[in-house]
């Protein structure tokens, strides 16, 4: 331990402490740009200069020493962290007020902190990188602080982003499109600014519900109630779900849905999927296919390993498939009037949804897809205020769900899900706990072993992609000991989305995961093949998992991404 | 000037500030700084609410321009009956541009919109007097009469 | 060959407007007696009865309007009669004041007598200096004579603001505001002039109920089309042959007044536009020629009658031109008090100039459309409402005139 | 009653409710930028427009009274286009420079731009390029930033009746301007600073000196000295993050030291001082037959209002300085005579809740010390700002003592910070000194609250003395033209510019109702009765600094630092 002095304030903290953490201790927030909580000392903003023995130094990278004496506020510090704001400021647009980062910006709250009145401005209008459905990069916001680097390369180990020649970009300025990049956007979550943002779609949601012809209908992803919340200033995982339902048709929807459903068909049909690869000796392991960040990395980092993915779509794109087909069908709508919108957690959705290939039902299955945090701009666009509402219920044949169904939104949800059925259906007994917390929890990769009445099966659990490429090597090389694999593509798994709102720290994710646990934990019914409008869905239309229809409506295929 | 004096007839009248400030630019065609605090003293209004008047009427100017008004109307009839060549037209007899003053403070020339003789398209009034249907020619003699 | 209907102007060119005596000797003033002899609510029924709408322009059932002020209960009362005719190609009520100023100030009296108001006022633009002197002359002789009674008039002068020919910016402008309009409600009918029971009508409104109530409201409701009965007067503008001032039945249509009573296109062009109801009013094709100028028809056609400006363009006119001129006006009249309208006109105009100018695209014309969508549903007063009309309804019946001109 | 229908919600509400109203009590939010909750409704931003069911129109929720059976959406797709082309539009014309805006992360626009998700706006962008007004000490205008709200002019015109701001010109070319389109300064404005807490934006803001006091402290010959007025510990908590009231003193004296006062004192000081010298002069008054209703003097937008608009009542002001000036007239000659310092190292800075403070400390005639008597003057704003810079976490600062001489203070001063205080803590010392006795009851609570004027008579063992109270100069106006015309029956009048006295002052966090005054004002009382002396005769550095150096109040020391003179402003166009 060592003792040191900030701003005339003793403090003994541990040796390996930064000087900004023994600030923290000692009552004073520096303030800085590049810092991330949960990333690497970056030491490119310079802004949290302070004086240490009277030299200014930067509080991230020093770390304390004896008889350390520090200073983090005088004129002199004041003006060396304003000098170094508006070095970034010069070249950063002044458009706050059309910015999607408007009030929820580092750059600007911290201008506003420091006090910045004036400041020399030379605008580098650089065009705004537009090539993927999901993400779009302003370069001329960018701040160089390399966050969403680290991230892509280190965390996600797509290498999409580089720093080259001082310049935080996309790998050899290509467009984003023409990268590796798999559209995760959690460079969106790391950037500080507004220079990763997702690609944002409301105004085409509010031309659809100003059409009288169109019927508005909505799924949404298991991930997103406990985050929305954050949206609207509530506590994470705060909001009730039939409260949220009431928000959503004040923002227009005309039938509200639930992606739930689909998780737990998904379930039945990845479930039986899998016991028929136990049973005929079908590719092992078998990955699951929700994530789309997911497949789009092993389309381009695997792409010989695509016979390991489940053939089943995600659970969004089920969806949409049978609403314009089964729902159009009971409830009497004309599907070609039916604008079908998903609230999804995840920017790489929007590109799912974009596929080619997705449109079964023979329209786009989804027509567009909305992230937490546009759903958020939504609500407080319309200035709903949920406290306000009565709760209403979800829309039929399509609207019920499990608890299996809602903890697909966390890392470990859908291999949980799929045991609990898969349990039952093959030992034909009731589960006496139907927890299975060895595959809870954010750590990276999660494992675990099964046994279905003597037969064992060897699980594992991978979240983040750089989780995901230890186990993938594993299964190139031949040496995966496991039966079934399941992957998110974001950390903590879809409650970490790179759709889900800002900041999404750790911490927060964290948070979100103990929501959804929760969630499921109050429900009556806990495993997918016990919602029963899945089984109206298989004896009114489908009639089995895996058949034919199934595979129309349900089922896909994978190529490989040549980049 | 006695701003009051001229106001005086109107110092009664409920509202009656913009007769008055008629009346003061009938003498001197433009409304003072001076003219306006007398305005808001007789009518006890602040001086901000008798300028906010003051500017808020295309009628009343609070800067100095000529004795005699020209004003010339735009709107779409006259503007489809030739008005841009009156303009053009007095523009050059006085040597000046719209908005300005002539040097000898004879003439202020000024758009004006609809005056409502319509049915003599294109029309000018000068001092609130019409005249309708004018064209490049007739213009000198119009002006003659205030000479 | 449809006919004029002469009622509001009846006395027309046949009186001298400075002899009241004149008006007198044919029938003036006996209305006034007549509904004197009435009581208040049996005047106001026989004015509901007629159908009478406001000319002004929002065409409101006089009759249930002077209920509204009848009604309310207060000490004191104004009747306000709206001369602040401020739409360009509009000159009736100049007409009407200077040829026959006794109809106005008996139509005022018998509404002061039937609402319980014992002052008027005139608002005249400030563009009708003599038309003041005029009006002033009239209600001297009127005061001698002593016909007016206990009803009092005074005539207030304006000062070149469009926005005043706005009921309640008028009413500002005679308290010696600034002419900006206020929220409704309350209506001037409850809380007008100096926060009293107000009723604010236009001169040819007022000037038709000494008619109504000397030959009755069913004879009135029984002239013209149904829904808005009784004669409309009419300023002919624009590339007509006779540029005249008519009264005409409301059931005559656009054709029959530009090709009966105005003569056709001037210089033996052909039609290309009328605009209708003075600046604010739709631009109205060919294909809607046969449409009736009455309220609800001219309403059911996307237009308006408005102040019953007539402004025909014939096949040489560049509409786009003409509607620039038209997004300067309101640019220039404007109050500016509420937000869409104060810089909704200003971008109108400078969109419509950006046009006008050659260097406009199709996402400056969808943007006018939006705007102007925005502005006709969300501004304060009718101005800001009115303002796009121009815009809207040349993009919509003049396309070409504008693609000619994208960059 | 009405019964209404809001987004499908229904409520019931008085008859003549605005849809604005019966929103609020059905929980439905609509924005707004022109409504203000103490002021007339305006109606003219329109950004609250709603859709009424069968209206063709969409109205304004501030101004639309309901109906029985209306049927109201709020955010339908008309409502939403309207409400975003009316931002676009007010926006393109807007200087896009929120990087460096005072009210950057503090502004209605901003949030509204970020409600409406406003991204690329079809609009040309714009800016009128009108000259920043800085002809005041006081007040920064940017007109450049102006929205047309009109919601300054009110609270000008009809809060304070200063009427120094007004309107100019019509349609796109109106603009809110100073009397006849002059500068501020040649205005009636008496820089109270009302004008700023009324700006959605940054179009009034007051002048920002932080930049001066840090190179007072960064220049080592200096010694920084700092005063806090009574009414800024109440508020500074708000622009920190944490409630009205929550920040306790001595944390507060520690934040101070901080961000690099060297020596912190206290107003409350000087408070308690006046009301020796006030009351004393009151009482000669009383006795010698003195010019009646006195005035009090503290306020100097008050001050300004009496120069500029009585003139005539000049001497019936108290001669007393108000506590800042008195203040820093004492830190220059006692303070420094008893810490032994050079008082030409001295920089006096005051924090103080008043914009008009930054004007009265440079008045020419305020240098009785022989310096500058007040070097620098900040607001509670600049303070917060200064505050966050130097990102201080008050939850984990250790609290510190007032520096001696001139930091003690009683609870009488304390009060000085609400409308009303000033007269309470009099009478608390006036009492006294007249009847001999011990006050059984300190509280005098008909000088308390916010109501508009406030009046009571007091007996002095059988001197009846009658006061009145006024906070707001519209209320200020009422009580003045009674005394010129002769037919005011008070003795004593306590007058503070701004509506809740100085915890609304115009250097406060930006405060949009007088809900949040009123928050203060309970603040301020509760300081009062948790301390252990309430009264200013009491207060031992004040019977210490008579002892030692004044001698007695009104003695001659007192005439020459204390105590001052008016003049009336000749301004042309009132």
């Amino acid at each position: 331990m060592i003792s040191v002095i900030v701003n005339g304030i003793n403090v003994t903290v541990p040796g390996s402490y930064t000087v900004m953490q023994a600030a923290a201790l000692a009552g004073f927030e520096i303030p800085s740009l590049c810092n991330h909580p949960d990333l690497q000392v970056q030491d490119r903003c310079k802004i949290c200069v302070v004086d240490i023995n009277g030299e200014l130094k930067t509080a991230c990278t020093e770390t304390v020493a004896p008889g350390m004496i520090v200073k983090t506020f005088t004129p002199r510090v004041l003006e060396e962290k304003r000098k170094n704001l508006k070095q970034i400021l010069r070249v950063h647009p002044q458009d706050c007020l059309q910015c999607a980062r408007n009030q929820n910006c580092e750059l600007q709250a911290l201008s506003a902190t420091l006090g910045i009145r004036s400041f020399e401005h030379k605008l580098l209008q650089l065009p705004r990188d537009t090539s993927t459905p999901s993400l779009i990069r302003d370069q001329s916001k960018c701040i160089l602080c390399g966050r969403c680097v680290e991230v892509c390369n280190d965390i996600q180990t797509v290498g999409a982003l580089e720093i080259k020649d001082g310049i935080v970009g996309t790998v050899d300025y290509r467009p984003l499109g023409e990268t590796k990049c798999v559209m995760c956007g959690q460079c969106a979550l790391a950037c500080p600014v507004g220079a990763i943002i997702e690609n944002e779609e409301i105004d085409k949601f509010l031309a659809a519900v100003a059409d009288p012809d169109t019927v508005v209908v909505t799924q949404i992803a298991p991930a997103v109630r406990v985050a929305v919340a954050e949206e609207v200033g509530m506590r994470t995982g705060s909001l009730d779900m039939l409260q949220f339902v009431a928000g959503l048709r004040q923002l227009g929807f005309d039938y509200v849905f639930h992606t739930n459903f689909t998780a737990d068909l998904t379930i039945l049909e990845e479930g039986n999927e899998l016991l028929k690869r136990l049973k005929e000796g079908g590719v092992l392991p078998m990955l699951t296919s929700c994530s789309p960040g997911w497949i789009n990395f092993i389309e381009t980092f695997y792409p010989e390993q695509l016979d390991h993915l489940s053939t089943c779509k995600s659970p969004q794109q089920m969806f949409g498939s049978l609403v314009k087909t089964y729902w159009a069908e009971k409830q009497g709508v004309d599907p070609a009037k039916i604008y079908s919108v998903s609230i999804m957690p995840c920017t790489a959705k929007k590109y799912e949804a974009a596929r080619p290939e997705m449109n079964d039902s023979g329209y786009r299955d989804v027509d567009l897809v909305l992230t937490t945090r546009e759903v958020g701009k939504l609500l407080r666009m319309c200035g709903i205020r949920f406290k306000q509402l009565e709760p209403s219920n979800f829309d039929s044949l399509m609207g019920a769900y499990t608890g299996a169904g809602v903890i697909f939104g966390a890392s470990g949800g859908v291999m949980e899900a799929a045991l609990r059925t898969v349990y039952e259906v093959v030992t034909g007994k009731a589960l006496a706990d139907v927890n299975f917390t060895m595959v809870r929890g954010i750590q990276g990769i999660k494992e675990a072993e099964v046994d279905l009445d003597g037969t064992v099966v060897k699980v594992a659990v991978a979240n983040s992609l750089g989780s995901a490429r230890q186990l993938m090597e594993q299964v190139k090389a031949g040496t995966s000991p496991y039966h079934f694999i399941e992957v998110m593509c974001c950390p903590g798994g879809c409650i970490g989305g790179g759709g889900q709102p800002i900041p999404s720290t750790v911490a927060d994710r964290t948070r979100r995961i103990n929501a959804i646990y929760e969630e499921d934990a109050r429900l009556p019914l806990r495993k997918s093949h016990d919602n029963p409008e899945v089984k109206l869905l298989y004896d009114d239309f489908l009639q089995e998992p895996l058949g034919e229809k199934s595979h129309k409506l349900l089922h896909t295929h994978y190529t490989p991404k040549n980049q | 000037m006695d701003y009051k004096e001229i106001m005086a007839p109107y110092q009664d009248l409920p509202g009656g500030i913009i007769e008055a400030f008629h009346a003061i630019q009938k003498e001197q065609s433009y409304l003072t700084e001076d003219a306006i605090i007398a305005a808001a003293e007789l009518f006890e209004i602040p001086v901000k609410d008798a300028y906010g008047v003051a500017t808020f009427y295309s009628y009343f100017s609070v800067n100095s321009r000529g004795r005699n008004v020209i004003r010339i109307c735009e709107s779409a009839p006259c503007h489809i009956a030739g008005a841009n060549e009156v303009i053009a037209a007095l523009e050059k007899e006085l040597g000046i541009k719209m908005g300005e003053s002539t040097p000898d403070g004879k003439f202020a020339l000024e758009f004006a919109e609809c005056v409502g003789q319509c049915q003599a398209t294109p029309v000018i009034t000068i001092n609130g007097k019409p005249y309708g249907d004018v064209n490049a020619e007739k213009i000198p003699a119009i002006l003659a009469e205030y000479e | 060959m449809a006919e004029e209907m002469r009622v509001v102007l009846r006395n027309y060119g046949k009186i001298d407007p400075l002899k009241i005596e004149d008006y007198i000797n044919a029938g003036g003033y006996q209305a006034l007696e007549k509904a004197r002899s009435m009581s208040q609510t049996d005047v106001i029924e026989e004015v509901r009865k007629s159908g009478l709408r406001g000319r002004g322009g929002a065409g409101f059932n006089a009759g249930q309007k002077w209920n509204f002020a009848f009604q309310a209960q207060a000490d004191q009362k104004y009747v306000i009669c709206n001369a602040d005719e401020g739409e360009p190609g509009t000159y009736k009520d100049r007409t009407i004041m200077q040829g026959d100023p006794h109809s106005v100030l008996e139509g005022m009296a018998i509404c002061g007598y039937a609402i319980g108001a014992s002052k008027g006022y005139i608002y005249c633009r400030g563009e009708y200096p003599y038309v003041v002197d005029l009006l002033n002359q009239a209600i001297d002789q009127a005061r001698e004579k002593g016909v007016l009674g206990d009803f009092d008039i005074e005539v207030r002068m304006g000062a070149g603001a469009y926005v005043c020919g706005e009921e309640t910016a008028l009413i500002e402008s005679i308290e010696g505001h600034r002419g900006e309009p206020r929220f409704k409600p309350p209506y001037p009918p409850v809380s007008g002039l100096w926060g009293k029971p107000t009723i604010v009508n236009n001169v040819e409104t007022l000037a038709s109920v000494p008619v109504i109530l000397e030959k009755g409201g069913d004879w009135y409701a029984g002239l013209g089309a149904a829904s808005y009965p009784g004669t409309k007067v009419l300023t002919l503008t624009g590339d007509v042959v006779n540029k005249t001032v008519i009264e005409v039945p409301t059931n005559t249509t656009i054709c029959e007044v530009i090709y009966d009573f105005g003569g056709g296109i001037a210089g033996g062009k052909a039609f290309k536009a009328v605009q209708i109801g003075g600046t604010s009013g739709a631009f109205i094709p060919e294909s809607l020629l046969d449409t009736q100028i009455d309220f609800d028809s001219m309403s059911a056609a996307g237009a308006s009658l408005g102040s019953g400006a007539v402004l025909v363009m014939d096949e040489t006119r560049d509409i786009v031109d003409v509607v620039c001129r038209i997004a300067k006006f309101f640019e220039h009249e404007s109050c500016g008090k509420c937000a869409p309208c104060r810089e909704g006109t200003m971008r109108l105009h400078k969109l419509m100039n950006k046009l006008n100018a050659g260097e406009g695209s199709a996402a400056d014309i969808a943007l006018l459309n939006k705007l102007g969508r925005v502005m006709s549903v969300a501004c304060l007063c009718g101005l800001g409402q009115a303002a796009p009309s121009p815009v809207l309804t040349t993009i919509k019946h003049f396309q070409p005139d504008y693609n000619a001109k994208l960059q | 009653m009405a019964n209404v229908i809001i987004d499908g919600i229904q409520v019931s509400v008085p008859d003549g409710s605005t849809i604005l109203k019966a929103a609020q009590v059905a929980g439905v939010h609509i924005p707004t930028l022109c409504y203000h909750p103490d002021q007339a409704v305006k109606a003219n931003c329109r950004i609250c427009v709603c859709e009424v069911e069968g209206q063709r129109l969409l109205q304004a929720a501030c101004s639309q009274p309901v109906w029985d059976g209306m049927e109201i959406k709020t955010h339908s797709p008309r409502v939403l286009e309207a409400r975003k082309t009316i931002l676009e539009l007010i926006l393109a014309h807007h200087p896009q420079d929120c990087l460096n805006c005072i009210r950057n992360q503090n502004c209605e626009l901003q949030d509204l731009a970020n409600e409406y998700a406003i991204r690329d706006n079809p609009f040309e962008q714009m800016v009128r390029g009108l000259p920043q007004d800085r002809s005041t000490p006081s007040i920064v205008r940017d007109p450049d930033k102006c929205i047309l709200c009109r919601r300054c002019i009110e609270a000008c015109s009809v809060f304070q009746s200063v009427d120094a701001l007004g309107l100019e010109n019509r349609g796109c070319q109106a603009m809110v301007v100073p009397s006849l389109g002059k500068d501020l300064l040649d205005s009636p404005c008496v820089m109270c600073g009302q004008c700023i807490h009324a700006c959605p934006v940054g179009a009034i803001a007051e002048n920002e000196q932080i930049d001066e006091f840090l190179a007072a402290v960064n220049d080592p010959d200096k010694i920084v000295v700092t005063q806090i007025a009574p009414a800024v510990r109440a508020a500074i908590g708000e622009e920190v993050g944490l409630k009205t009231g929550a920040m306790d003193m001595n944390v507060f004296v520690a934040g101070l030291r901080q961000v690099g006062f060297d020596y912190v004192l206290h107003t409350n000081f000087t408070a308690d001082l006046t009301i020796l010298e006030e009351g004393n002069e009151l009482l000669q008054r009383l006795k010698e037959g003195g010019k009646l209703p006195m005035f009090t003097s503290c306020s100097p937008g008050w001050i300004n209002f009496c120069e500029t608009y009585y003139p005539d009542l000049l001497d019936n002001l108290s001669t007393c300085k108000s506590p800042q000036q008195m203040f820093g007239a004492l830190v220059k000659t006692y303070w420094a005579e008893k810490m032994g310092v050079d008082p030409s190292k001295i920089y006096s800075v005051s924090i103080m809740p008043c914009t008009a403070k930054k004007f009265e400390a440079s008045r020419p005639e305020m240098n009785d010390s022989g310096y500058r008597d007040v070097d620098l003057v900040l607001t509670t704003r600049e303070v917060g700002r200064l505050f966050r810079m130097a990102g201080i976490d008050f939850s984990r600062l250790a609290p510190s003592n007032f520096d001696s001489w001139m930091g003690a203070y009683t609870g009488a001063a304390v009060i000085f910070g609400a409308t009303g205080g000033v007269m309470e803590a009099a009478l608390r010392t006036v009492y006294e000194v007249v009847t001999g006795k011990t006050l059984e009851d300190v509280n005098f609570t008909f000088a308390r609250g916010m109501e508009g004027i406030k009046e009571a008579e007091i007996d002095l063992d059988g001197t009846v003395v009658k006061v009145a109270i006024g906070h707001g100069l519209a209320n200020a106006r009422k009580l003045m033209e009674q005394v010129r015309a002769g037919e005011s029956p008070y003795h004593f009048i306590e007058i503070m510019a701004c509506p809740g006295g100085c915890i609304g002052g115009g250097g406060q966090p930006i405060t949009k109702s007088n809900a949040k005054r009123a928050e203060r004002i309970q603040a301020i009382y509760e300081e009062d009765a948790g301390l252990p002396l309430r009264k200013s005769h009491d207060n031992p550095e004040v019977k210490a600094i008579y002892a030692d150096f004044l001698t007695e109040p009104l003695g001659d020391k007192s005439h020459e630092l204390l105590h001052t003179h008016y003049t009336p402003k000749n301004k042309k166009f009132l």
